[in-house]
């Protein structure tokens, strides 16, 4: 049995009356592909900030690897080894796509070893012809995939992506879930996504928020043909 | 009993005189988000205008409440066309673009006017409170200032101009949206706001000396009244208004004046500590 | 020692620029004076008229042949009220210009700022304002009245047409601070009584609080050493509170800017003071100076205390000279520690040698209508503030400013 | 980073070496060397707001800071090596503390810029009251607002007799400034100045790397404090004399605009604009036709219209265009951003 890398027990987040996020548990085991899915104010992107400590949860608890993490600044889970992407691209525009990388590498490796492990990823990334353009010339794609790269590059043993195929051609799609394969091979991997398209030729075990809470949790197949699931979300949409 | 009475006045007359010299700050950083550090330099003018008006003659009252106003808003609107046109959006250049406007000002002042200290004596007399004088003036800075925030939310609420401006200063892309050019919007905005500057600076003017520098004693004070109000126009500025002048009153009868002043800087950094995006940011949320 | 090193290290400097400078030749002959004013920004109201006390002085000494057969030639720099600029045109002058005096300072600390400076190197320094007292440099003449000279007379002319109460605000900075000292000693002398003194830095101007608390207190009479334009507005909110006809007032700084004027009569009328010259002076020296003064600016009457007290001193230093028959700096300052005297509009002026103070007239006065009415004149009051701490006959070397105990 | 490391520092020595010998000939040695110090006050909000993206409105703080600890421990010690040492660290010690409340309680842009005036507005309002004779520190009188004249000024370290006065001053100042280039140039080389610049860029970004970016702000706005702390023991030194008009909010301004006309994100703008307006308003103390406010007034707002990136960019690129040199022009949003930190 795989170890657990993320769990909370009862996360609960409250904005003043709405219960954004209700008495959330959530396990998540090493290696393991998971996407987290529900319509619009379903609670998702709440408990990834919670999750991400963009949030702090009004009750609850976050475990990573075992080690309480409730309350801690993103960086702080961030230096645990979680790589994590937002909703939004979250580039640094000034800078050129190697300076993006090398930064994010040379956090946790010394300088030479740093250029060394951008220069693998940007070829891993096939962003060669573009690595001294800054990120704010580069298209929406472009800017999502170096994203990727940053986490990546870091090595990460979990991984939390909010919405990374959002605004992507069917290409760069396809590129980005070879990417997250790959990752799948060191790290656990969440992924929060609304395209389902993206979503059936990647996923494995779905989790299906409804209102704050946990609708079900179960295998992409399974889920979408469940009658309740569609009712609150698929059937609308399909 | 008589010393409560006149403490009470004084603290009332803090916070009214701080609630005068924020207010056309508040207006342009409310609706704009544009930090005009030229706007002591705005209540300076006010001021310099009520002394040439009366000067030549004109009523005082009428000088400061009328002309003083109107005078200090159409400079403003010229420094709108030429200036903080070209910069919105960009906050923190509109503030250097101002506050080099406002050393403009202070320059001009000086070549017209001199650095000699210069005033009016007030209209109002004082009266007595069991054994102690009051300055009768301070009940008229209460009273504008009373009626100046009435006056504000009753335009915001109650008209047309004011539905636009409450939408303006929602989302500045919803008046556009809804068929109204922003320009004039701000236009119309910077009017108001340097037109309350202008006020301000006019109904302080008999109570100081006036010099050309006399802005940069305001603009302090000011910018941390806002700021610390955070985004809702009225409550903002009436909630920090209050707690900055009680403060400061309360150590100013206590130990001294410098006392009360450095209090009130500190009440700010603890204040914009605890709550970075303004009383209102956290407390009244929604309000105006 | 170390001044030796200085000085050589100085001398070197001047000499390096001074080559580059073609205008330093142009102007060989004459008698170099340098003038250090605030002619621009917050403190320009007395500076002006010290600019223009300067130019009319020099013009009278070029009238009258100028001094040794030489020409008086001015180098006046603006130091636009900022301190730093005090240090750096005090070193122009000393270093660039190599001027043979200096007459100029307003704020106490623009002369500290300036004062080691002119002592470094050997440059005559004349400072001309009214102020603390308690210099004691071999190389500074100060003319201007000193709180003992002035306040010894006030305040008992002010109790007695008061009460023995006395209430005290003065400004928060050394001026105020040992003004108020001053004060202090005189009201127990003259038998009254300080109910209470409270201080204020000079960008204080909402003076509300202050007034209910001197309510409180109730005192028979105010002495307000308040400085600057901030501190006008007590003037004015005292007497928007009706407290003008209560209380009676007193200052030893108003009215040397020239602030009476710009006061209202209702505001102004009543207010005690003392100094060394008031335009109101009925003498044919003031008579004479306020036409020629009129007549080489345009009909202007904006002199006050301060421009007239350095237009003394610059007469005096021109007395110095002819006295001593050279400008070397030694030879001019054993020359005035004779005891020079001129007579001005403020009445006779006279070097104290020990102290190279003044001791001079001090005339009470009353403001009344913007004009500040002469009541009655002490003739040569002797600096003895000063003089209780500085001998420089006896300690030539004496480099300090001292703050005299009461 | 077009040049090499040893380039820029070669570079740096051959140029700053011909200015301290040509300078001499052109400016007094004694306004030159407050030139300098001003150039030194000017990189070090240069450096915090344009490569750490921290608006500062209280820089003048660390200056008076730096000259009141030198003029304080001089009177105290009368040897001058300890109070300049000291005039560095308080300065950085005191931003360090400041920097921490304001960058661990995420405060940014408008709100640290208040905090950091009404910081700056506390310190000159304590200081210009300490006139009475309560205000002692050791031997040191505070003196309100006449401030402090007659500390030990500086000296050959050990030996208290040997001043170092008059030209001499001039080279050590301009040498001091050389070496904080130069230290400054390295940092922003360094990791630590690489991942400052990522910080300025995207705040939430760097933190989601993993980096921890209140800690990181707090170093950097200490450095800026211990140089522009420097630069005021400097400036003590060279006035003799200190006032609390070194903490005024007047100087605080000044120093954006140096920043704001010689320009932003650049190591060399900061100097010449300090340098270059300082100079302005001493030729401009000499004639009395146009007042001196009004053209430091106009000067800021015609750059921040026309030329928000200063000087030192616009130069750069004249150069550029002069010598047909192409070169990847510097991306616009990079400036505006470094602006908006």
């Amino acid at each position: 049995m795989a170890e657990t890398v993320l769990e909370t027990q009862g996360l609960t987040m409250r904005f003043g009356g709405v219960t954004a996020s209700d008495n959330v548990n959530f396990k998540l085991k090493a290696r393991e592909l998971r996407c987290l899915i529900g319509p619009n104010g379903a609670g998702k992107s709440t408990f990834f900030k919670c999750v991400t400590g963009l949030l702090t949860p009004t009750e609850g608890h976050v475990f990573m690897r075992g080690q309480e993490v409730t309350g801690w600044h993103p960086h702080q889970i961030a230096s645990l080894g979680v790589g994590i992407k937002t909703q939004t691209p979250n580039v640094l525009d000034a800078l050129s796509v190697r300076e993006n990388i090398w930064l994010a590498a040379r956090r946790f490796h010394p300088v030479s070893e740093a250029r060394d492990r951008s220069d693998e990823m940007i070829d891993r990334l096939a962003l060669g012809s573009i690595a001294r353009s800054s990120l704010g010339q580069l298209a929406h794609g472009e800017r999502q995939r170096v994203e990727l790269g940053l986490v990546a590059v870091a090595d990460p043993w979990l991984v939390l992506l909010d919405e990374p195929a959002a605004g992507m051609s069917a290409q760069d799609v396809e590129r980005m879930t070879a990417i997250i394969h790959d990752l799948t091979k060191t790290a656990a991997v969440v992924i929060v996504e609304h395209d389902m398209q993206f979503i059936r030729s990647i996923a494995d075990t779905v989790t299906v928020f409804h209102q704050g809470a946990v609708l079900m949790e179960d295998h992409v197949d399974r889920v979408m043909s469940d009658a309740q699931v569609r009712a609150v979300y698929l059937g609308k949409k399909t | 009993m008589d010393l409560t009475f006149v403490i009470i006045v004084e603290t009332l007359y803090a916070v009214a005189s701080l609630v005068l010299i924020s207010a056309g700050l508040a207006v342009v950083f409310g609706m704009m988000k544009v930090i005009n550090l030229a706007h002591g330099e705005f209540m300076m003018m006010g001021g310099y205008v009520t002394i040439t008006a009366v000067g030549l003659g004109v009523n005082v009252f009428v000088a400061m409440l009328v002309i003083a106003p109107l005078v200090v808003g159409l400079i403003g609107l010229v420094v709108e066309r030429l200036v903080i046109r070209h910069l919105y959006g960009r906050l923190v250049d509109t503030m250097l673009a101002t506050w080099g406007l406002s050393l403009v000002f202070i320059g001009l002042a000086t070549m017209i006017f001199g650095n000699t200290t210069t005033g009016i004596s007030t209209p109002i007399t004082g009266f007595a409170v069991g054994n102690y004088q009051i300055n009768g003036y301070n009940f008229f800075i209460i009273v504008v200032s009373i009626v100046l925030v009435i006056g504000i939310y009753a335009v915001l609420r109650g008209t047309r101009a004011g539905l636009i401006a409450r939408g303006a200063m929602q989302r500045s892309d919803m008046a556009a949206a809804l068929g109204y050019s922003p320009d004039r919007i701000y236009m119309a905005t910077f009017f108001c706001g340097s037109a309350l500057s202008g006020l301000a600076g006019a109904v302080l003017a008999p109570l100081v000396g006036l010099v050309p520098t006399s802005g940069g004693a305001y603009i302090a004070k000011a910018f941390i009244t806002v700021i610390a109000g955070g985004p809702a126009l009225i409550a903002g500025l009436v909630s920090s208004a209050t707690s900055f002048g009680v403060v400061s009153q309360v150590f100013t009868f206590a130990i001294s004046p410098v006392f009360g002043e450095v209090a009130l800087l500190v009440l700010a950094v603890i204040l914009l500590r605890a709550m970075p995006q303004g009383i209102t940011g956290r407390l009244f949320k929604g309000k105006l | 020692m170390s001044l030796n090193r200085r000085e050589l290290l100085g001398g070197a400097a001047a000499l390096t620029t001074a080559g580059l400078l073609p205008r330093v030749a142009f102007a060989a002959d004459a008698i170099k004076l340098g003038s250090i004013l605030d002619k621009s920004g917050p403190f320009d109201a007395y500076g002006k008229p010290m600019d223009m006390a300067t130019r009319l002085a020099v013009a009278e000494i070029n009238e009258a042949g100028g001094l040794l057969g030489r020409e008086v030639e001015i180098f006046a720099y603006d130091t636009q009220s900022d301190m730093a600029l005090y240090s750096q045109y005090g070193q122009q002058l000393t270093r660039q210009d190599k001027v043979d005096v200096v007459h100029g300072g307003i704020l106490s600390a623009s002369r500290e700022a300036i004062r080691q400076t002119m002592r470094k190197s050997k440059t005559l320094y004349f400072y001309n304002v009214l102020y603390e007292g308690g210099v004691c440099d071999r190389n500074i003449f100060i003319n201007g009245v000193t709180p003992a000279q002035q306040v010894e007379a006030l305040v008992p002319y002010a109790m007695n047409n008061s009460g023995k109460k006395v209430y005290i605000l003065a400004a928060d900075y050394n001026y105020g601070q040992i003004t108020a000292r001053w004060i202090e000693k005189f009201v127990r002398d003259n038998g009254g009584e300080v109910v209470g003194t409270d201080f204020f830095p000079l960008d204080v101007s909402d003076f509300g609080s202050t007034i209910a608390k001197v309510q409180t207190a109730a005192p028979d009479l105010v002495i307000a050493p308040l400085v600057g334009g901030a501190h006008l507005s007590f003037f004015r909110q005292w007497a928007a509170a009706g407290m003008k006809d209560k209380i009676a007032l007193a200052s030893t700084t108003l009215g040397v800017g020239n602030e009476h004027k710009v006061l209202t009569p209702e505001e102004g009328n009543g207010i005690m003071c003392a100094y060394n010259y008031s335009q109101e002076l009925d003498t044919p020296e003031n008579a004479a100076f306020k036409e020629r003064w009129a007549a080489m600016f345009d009909g202007d009457q904006s002199m006050h205390e301060i421009a007239v007290s350095h237009y003394h001193g610059l007469h005096t230093w021109a007395e110095g000279v002819r006295t001593a028959g050279t400008i070397d700096r030694d030879a001019v300052i054993e020359a005035l520690e004779t005891g020079i005297s001129i007579t001005g509009p403020g009445g006779k002026v006279t070097v104290d040698p020990k102290t190279h103070h003044a001791v001079l007239d001090v005339h009470l006065m009353e403001m009344r209508d913007q004009k500040m009415n002469v009541i009655e004149t002490l003739p040569q009051r002797q600096p003895i503030d000063t003089q209780a701490v500085c001998d420089l006959s006896a300690n030539p070397d004496d480099n300090t400013q001292y703050e005299i105990e009461i | 980073m077009a040049r090499t490391a040893l380039q820029d520092v070669l570079l740096t020595l051959v140029v700053s070496a011909l200015l301290i010998w040509i300078m001499p000939m052109l400016i007094g040695t004694y306004t030159l060397t407050v030139l300098v110090i001003y150039g030194m006050l000017g990189l070090s909000l240069g450096l915090i707001w344009g490569f750490g993206g921290i608006l500062c409105f209280g820089q003048a703080a660390f200056f008076g800071l730096g000259a009141y600890t030198y003029a304080i421990a001089a009177i105290n010690i009368g040897e001058s090596t300890l109070p300049m040492l000291l005039a560095v660290l308080v300065p950085a010690i005191f931003a360090a503390l400041l920097g921490a409340m304001m960058f661990y309680g995420r405060l940014t842009d408008v709100y640290l810029g208040v905090i950091t005036l009404v910081v700056t507005l506390i310190l000159f309002k304590f200081v210009n009251s300490t006139a009475g004779p309560q205000y002692v520190i050791g031997k040191a009188r505070l003196g309100g607002f006449n401030g402090i004249p007659g500390f030990q000024t500086l000296n050959v370290p050990g030996d208290p007799g040997a001043y170092i006065w008059g030209d001499p001053y001039y080279y050590v100042c301009a040498v001091a400034l050389v070496i904080v280039f130069l230290l400054v140039t390295w940092l922003l080389r360094s990791s630590f100045g690489r991942i400052a610049l990522g910080i300025r860029e995207n705040e939430v970004r760097m933190g989601l790397m993993g980096y921890d970016v209140a800690a990181r702000k707090t170093v950097m706005f200490a450095i800026g404090a211990a140089i522009a702390g420097l630069a005021g023991a400097l400036f003590a030194n060279w006035g003799e004399i200190v006032t609390p008009s070194l903490f005024s909010l007047g100087q605080s301004a000044e120093i954006i605009i140096w920043c704001i006309v010689g320009g932003l994100g650049t190591r060399i703008g900061p100097i010449i604009g300090a340098a270059g307006l300082a100079y302005l308003k001493f030729l401009l103390g000499q004639q009395s036709l146009i007042d001196n406010t009004l053209i430091t007034g106009l000067i800021l707002v015609l750059f921040v219209l026309f030329l928000p990136k200063g000087l030192a960019p616009a130069i750069a690129a004249l150069f550029r265009a002069v010598f047909g040199r192409t070169r990847r022009k510097p991306d616009a949003r990079r400036m505006r951003r470094a602006r908006h930190g």
